[in-house]
């Protein structure tokens, strides 16, 4: 508990002692794919479901953001919506059949890989409307309404630093949320052990299409800042290495926990700039502390520190 | 909490700045690694080469003052993320004033708005397709591209299609290019430009990472083209010229921009094989000491046998850039003020392995050769020099 | 009638391991299944909670048919299972095994309205149901255990807690499948004492043993598999007195004591 | 047209063969001792390179160099086991994750070698076979050849042999297997060998075909994971069949529709098979 609440003061704290571009970018990225992380492990760390989907609608929802946004002249935060609900139809349809048949670890994760590669040359190919491979620049910042000074665009560096975190902190206080209650008592029955929860009376399918789609619809929220963020937007949002990036995050903080992903996403994100080495050493020295630490430490930086922890309270 | 503060330390540490004063920074973001890896990483290559030699001859004299060259080159790995915080690195950590690359447009398009709010502090030039939309457009005096552009009045495309035209009188020609955004921009490109100049074309994409074109090479083959015109690419020219030869399909091809290996690797299957290329190093090598000392310092550099298909045409533009860059600083009297320095690079011609020279939009002009390959091997080259 | 099972039969490639069977089940009684390993007891058990569906026939609960419903909807109707071999959640605390069992009451409780919950709203029924559960664990004589990992219990245990769970999902009608099966005698007694509460509170129990003495005290009434038929049912004496059993069933299981 | 389908049918299932010999692999590692290995293509990428360095710079004879390059690929493994995938038994996510490490480090090493520029060996048997309008390189002949011998010979030496047996035995139960006397890690390590050898000699094919670049294991793996999983998780001729249905499909896929959609065809076909055979066309149910 205490190492949480430390970790989110400091990150509330940190533009007060980091200044400049170059560090903070690297935390609003670290939050933006905190965002997928943290809603990846919803799905696959509690519920025990590999899921390979997050680049799908994590590209998906940004195209979707940036078109509603300049096509239909709405504000930023509303076009994020029918982003959510689009990734949400999605969920439910991928979910639907492949939970429907029942398709377990393996296989699940390449039903849905297969489905996010198809979107993804879908998108590609759709020139009329993504403007295919070339991408679609964005111009246009979010918005929002500052006392004092009324609607304003969200430029710089610490504005969008904030925007961020509070986004990834909304994120985790809602899978907090619906963890604590007894969606997360179903979602960790059905990890756990799933014919003995079916016996007690818990809806398997329904649940797991529960948090399939919570976890795909929180995510899809990334997609949208990513996009307005970086200023640009191209079929590579969908590639499958987001999937593994996504995932190494997830195991390397420490699965089935919310900050594990956070702390994950910031060490991967952050350590190709802290290794300032040629470029094949480092991506070597990148692939050899990826390996050493799940073989080190399987439970993840964070599962690791809590059982420590645990072990010196008892 | 510990992982973190430790990061956060190490960054720290990088972010020390160490400006020296009789140092001028010279920052690169190019993918090194990655499937994405092979203009950037030969671009790479050659600045360092260039960089190495300024530096081992003493540096460069500007005003009276004599400064040494520091090359911080990042690998962003061809993804858009890394570069957008590389190039931030760049500019107030090590506070570069001068940036080369990227090669790769969607790295290119991530980092743009960033590099414009330093717009007259800085100099960006690369070489991805997509500068050609922003270079010269108000906002965007920062930027150059180290290309020369396919369509227009010196656009090579052009000449090489009118070359084609002239000397072969083609008639039908099958495109087949990657799909991804080097491969839509030469479609926006050349379907119209053949269409106009009465060629009746077709185009097929394939999937970046494809090895065997059989299929697509079949189905070209049934609509049978006077030439084939394969994209830019160099990792799939050898594949495709190769399993197009051999059995038989297609032996005529037209590169508007590629390199000479393929078709002499496979002279036998060919019948015609027509390509661009920056300088036909193979003679270039014999008849010019300029060339021949490149390739020497090349191979010393990096102990390893020059590649003499594309990639160079990669190496040694980045290498003359870096000369050229010199040149203009000598020339503006500064090096600390990249508009005056931009001005510089615009009004001259530099004569290194290449003839450069800028239009007025700050794209580059540069002369470059037709190779003409025939059954067996027969070369013809003709150097054409747009300046 | 509380549960009717009407000539159910399972086929596993080729062999019948229930072959036409059909009895009633009364509410608030205590009905005992037994018969020799390989009878068909935990195949007629599994079918009646949906786990298996039968090959032909029905099992209709409050004249319902159920034999093609999933095992969860079943469970909510109020016909709910423990397993043989002792299922739990190894990960979690055993009150929080129980905790998930209260998915159904909570369900009863709030139906939709269980999605305020997660908004905090509807607190209450949530520390009511938390109360439920140390009411049950201790029912089980589990109280002082449940902080411990369910892992980390003895079989008995693990047994007793999936009595526990079962009991949280507030059963009308409760399938034991071998529950004496593996436990000691003091356990025996425990488990006893704890089935004995459970009925004097209204549920109706159906178990499965091999166990006759453990039955004879417990049981109202005794069905008899053998080979997947039922060969007699009547009173657990009637029963122990039928010549089939005594054939079929007893003489093995002298021969075993 | 019949004689285009014709010839990308043949050539199809040329190149599902080359999916067939890593999904082999997979199906081997997988199914035997529980180990995922989705960095078989580094392996293959190994033996390609391997195979070029003996032929173009050792001098060697192409037929000659392939053993070498297969030894290697198949070392290469030997350690990677030793080192890392013995620890990832029965734990898919590590071994997922595993991999993508050793990927960046095989590939950034192959690339401080090699260098990012693709190379290519000298034709070891140029020339094509023509019948009619269908024209097939005499090479890939000789690849399809060669991997069908070698997949049939796993099939029938697993089927007979004693470490066949023990093989599946394990599979089936490892404690068992142990009770039977059956030396596990020597046996992991033997089918790790084994998998990664057969990556070796896929990529020392592979390199008489087409050209290199360190990133080419990438492709390779996701084709052979599909062809595996297609020809069903464990079962040996299947993942020959779900290479060539890969194969073909995408072949004839793009005769008919746009080539850019190539890779969706095997997908949506591994969907649908999937939802109607969870375990593959020849995984037994």
């Amino acid at each position: 508990m205490t190492g949480q609440a430390l970790l989110w003061g400091v990150l509330y704290a940190l533009p007060i002692f980091v200044r400049g571009d170059f560090l903070l970018t690297i935390f609003i990225f670290t939050f933006i794919y905190a965002i997928l992380a943290v809603t990846f492990d919803l799905i696959f760390g509690f519920t025990g479901q590999l899921s390979m989907f997050h680049p799908a609608v994590f590209g998906v929802s940004a195209y979707m953001t940036y078109l509603l946004a300049t096509n239909c002249k709405l504000p930023f935060w509303i076009a994020t919506l029918p982003s959510a609900a689009a990734a949400v139809v999605l969920a439910l349809i991928v979910g639907s059949i492949c939970f429907k048949f029942r398709l377990k670890t393996f296989y699940f994760a390449v039903v849905t890989l297969a489905f996010s590669e198809m979107i993804r040359l879908f998108v590609m190919n759709w020139n009329s409307v993504t403007n295919g491979t070339l991408g679609l620049v964005v111009a246009a910042k979010p918005t929002i309404y500052w006392p004092g000074s009324g609607i304003v665009p969200i430029k710089g560096p610490i504005a969008w630093y904030y925007l961020t975190l509070v986004c990834l902190s909304l994120t985790v206080l809602v899978c907090a949320r619906c963890l604590r209650s007894w969606m997360g008592r179903c979602f960790g029955a059905i990890r756990l052990n799933e014919d003995l929860a079916r016996t007690l009376g818990i809806n398997v399918f329904r649940y797991k299409l529960l948090s399939f789609a919570v976890g795909n619809a929180l995510a899809s929220f990334a997609g949208g800042l990513y996009g307005y963020y970086t200023g640009y937007i191209d079929p590579g949002y969908l590639g499958i290495n987001q999937s593994m990036e996504v995932l190494a995050m997830v195991l390397l903080g420490g699965q089935g926990t919310l900050i594990g992903p956070i702390v994950g996403s910031l060490v991967l994100t952050g350590l190709p700039h802290a290794i300032d080495l040629r470029a094949e050493i480092r991506a070597i020295l990148y692939g050899a502390i990826l390996i050493f630490t799940i073989l080190v430490m399987p439970r993840g930086i964070v599962g690791t520190l809590n059982a420590w922890r645990a072990k010196r309270g008892a | 909490m510990k992982r973190v503060s430790l990061i956060l330390a190490v960054l720290a540490l990088i972010a020390a700045p160490a400006a020296a004063q009789d140092v001028v920074k010279i920052g690169q973001i190019e993918a090194q690694t990655g499937a994405n890896a092979i203009y950037g990483w030969m671009s790479s290559q050659g600045t360092a080469l260039a960089v190495d030699e300024i530096n081992k001859a003493g540096g460069f004299k500007v005003g009276n003052k004599t400064y040494k060259l520091q090359l911080i080159a990042l690998d962003t790995r061809g993804e858009p993320k890394e570069a957008t915080v590389q190039l931030k690195r760049l500019v107030e950590v090590d506070q570069a004033k001068y940036i080369f690359g990227p090669f790769l447009s969607n790295v290119f398009l991530a980092v743009r708005p960033y590099a414009a709010e330093f717009n007259g502090k800085l100099l960006m030039w690369g070489g991805a397709t997509r500068i050609h939309d922003y270079v010269g457009t108000p906002g965007h005096e920062f930027l150059m591209r180290t290309w020369n552009w396919d369509a227009g009045k010196n656009g090579f495309g052009e000449l090489m299609v009118d070359n084609l035209v002239k000397t072969t009188g083609a008639k039908k020609i099958a495109m087949l290019f990657q799909n991804d955004q080097g491969g839509k921009v030469l479609e926006d490109i050349y379907v119209p430009m053949l269409k106009q100049k009465g060629i009746e074309s077709r185009l097929d994409y394939f999937e970046p990472g494809t090895k065997d074109f059989s299929a697509v090479l079949a189905k070209i083959a049934a609509w049978k083209p006077d030439f084939l015109f394969p994209g830019y690419a160099d990792s799939y020219i050898y594949d495709i010229v190769r399993q197009a030869t051999e059995t038989g399909q297609l032996t005529k091809f037209f590169l508007v921009r590629g390199s000479l290996g393929p078709g002499l690797k496979n002279k036998d299957g060919i019948e015609e094989y027509m390509v661009y290329v920056p300088k036909h190093f193979e003679e270039a090598e014999k008849k010019d000491p300029k060339v021949a000392k490149f390739v020497k310092a090349y191979k010393d550099f990096y102990k390893r046998d020059f590649p003499y298909d594309q990639a160079p045409l990669c190496s040694s533009s980045c290498y003359d850039h870096v000369y050229m860059l010199v040149e203009a600083m000598k020339k503006a009297g500064t090096v600390d003020d990249p508009a005056a320095v931009k001005k510089a690079l615009m009004s001259m011609t530099y004569d290194g392995l290449w003839k450069i020279r800028f239009d007025d939009k700050g794209e580059a002009i540069f002369n470059f050769d037709v190779v003409r390959l025939k059954k067996g091997g027969a070369l013809e080259v003709q150097h054409i020099n747009p300046n | 009638m509380a549960l009717e099972v009407r000539g159910l039969t399972k086929r596993f490639a080729g062999l019948v391991a229930v072959a036409d069977v059909s009895f009633l089940v009364q509410p608030g009684e205590i009905v005992g299944i037994i018969g020799p390993n390989g009878s068909g007891k935990t195949t007629l058990l599994s079918m009646m909670a949906g786990l298996l569906s039968p090959t032909s026939g029905k099992v209709l609960w409050k004249g319902r048919e159920i034999q093609e419903l999933r095992p969860d909807i079943i469970a909510g109707l109020g016909v709910v299972k423990t397993f043989q071999n002792p299922q739990v959640f190894a990960e979690l605390s055993v009150f929080d095994n129980v905790r998930v069992a209260s998915h159904l009451a909570l369900k009863r409780a709030l139906g939709f309205r269980r999605g305020l919950e997660i908004v905090g709203a509807a607190r209450g029924v949530e520390e009511r149901l938390a109360a439920r559960v140390g009411e049950v664990l201790a029912l089980c004589n589990l109280g002082e255990a449940a902080d411990q990992l369910a892992g980390n219990l003895s079989y008995g245990e693990e047994k007793m807690l999936g009595i526990a769970m079962a009991l949280m999902c507030e059963p009308e009608l409760l399938l034991l499948d071998e529950p004496a099966s593996g436990l000691g005698r003091d356990e025996i007694r425990n488990l006893e004492a704890v089935l004995d509460k459970v009925h004097r509170a209204g549920t109706t129990l159906c178990l499965v043993d091999h166990k006759i003495g453990f039955l004879r005290g417990l049981a109202h009434r005794v069905i008899a598999l053998n080979y997947g038929q039922k060969i007699a049912e009547g009173s657990p004496e009637q029963v122990l007195n039928e010549p089939a059993v005594i054939e079929a069933y007893l003489g093995a299981g002298h021969a075993r004591a | 047209m019949t004689q285009l389908v014709l010839g990308q049918v043949l050539n199809g299932s040329i190149i599902g063969a080359m999916y067939g010999i890593i999904a082999l692999g997979i199906t081997l590692t997988f199914g035997i001792t529980g180990i995922v290995n989705f960095a078989l293509g580094e392996f293959m990428m190994i033996g390609a390179y391997a195979t070029y360095a003996l032929a173009e710079r050792g001098g060697l004879p192409y037929p000659v160099a392939v053993i070498p390059a297969c030894l290697i690929a198949a070392a290469a493994g030997y350690l990677s086991n030793k080192a890392f995938f013995r620890f990832t038994r029965n734990n898919l996510v590590n071994g997922l994750l595993v991999s993508i490490g050793l990927i960046s480090i095989f590939e950034s090493a192959s690339m401080l070698l090699w260098t990012a520029t693709p190379v290519e060996m000298h034709f070891v048997l140029p020339g094509a076979l023509r019948v009619g309008d269908i024209g097939l390189p005499k090479m890939k002949l000789v690849v399809f050849a060669v991997i069908v011998i070698v997949i049939v010979v796993t099939y029938l030496g697993l089927a007979r042999t004693w470490l066949g047996r023990a093989a599946f035995a394990y599979a089936q139960n490892p404690e068992a297997a142990m009770l039977m006397g059956v030396h596990t890690p020597r046996l992991e390590t033997a089918v790790m060998l084994y998998s990664t050898g057969l990556a070796g000699l896929g990529g020392a094919l592979y390199a008489s075909l087409y050209s290199l670049e360190p990133a080419m294991g990438g492709v390779y793996v996701l084709k052979g994971m599909e062809a595996a999983i297609l020809g069903g998780i464990g079962s040996l001729m299947g993942s020959l069949w779900g290479g060539v249905i890969l194969g073909v499909i995408e072949g004839v896929g793009s005769i008919f529709l746009p080539t850019a959609f190539r890779d969706a065809y095997g997908l949506a076909v591994l969907v649908a098979i999937l939802l109607f055979r969870p375990s593959g066309l020849f995984g037994d149910e």
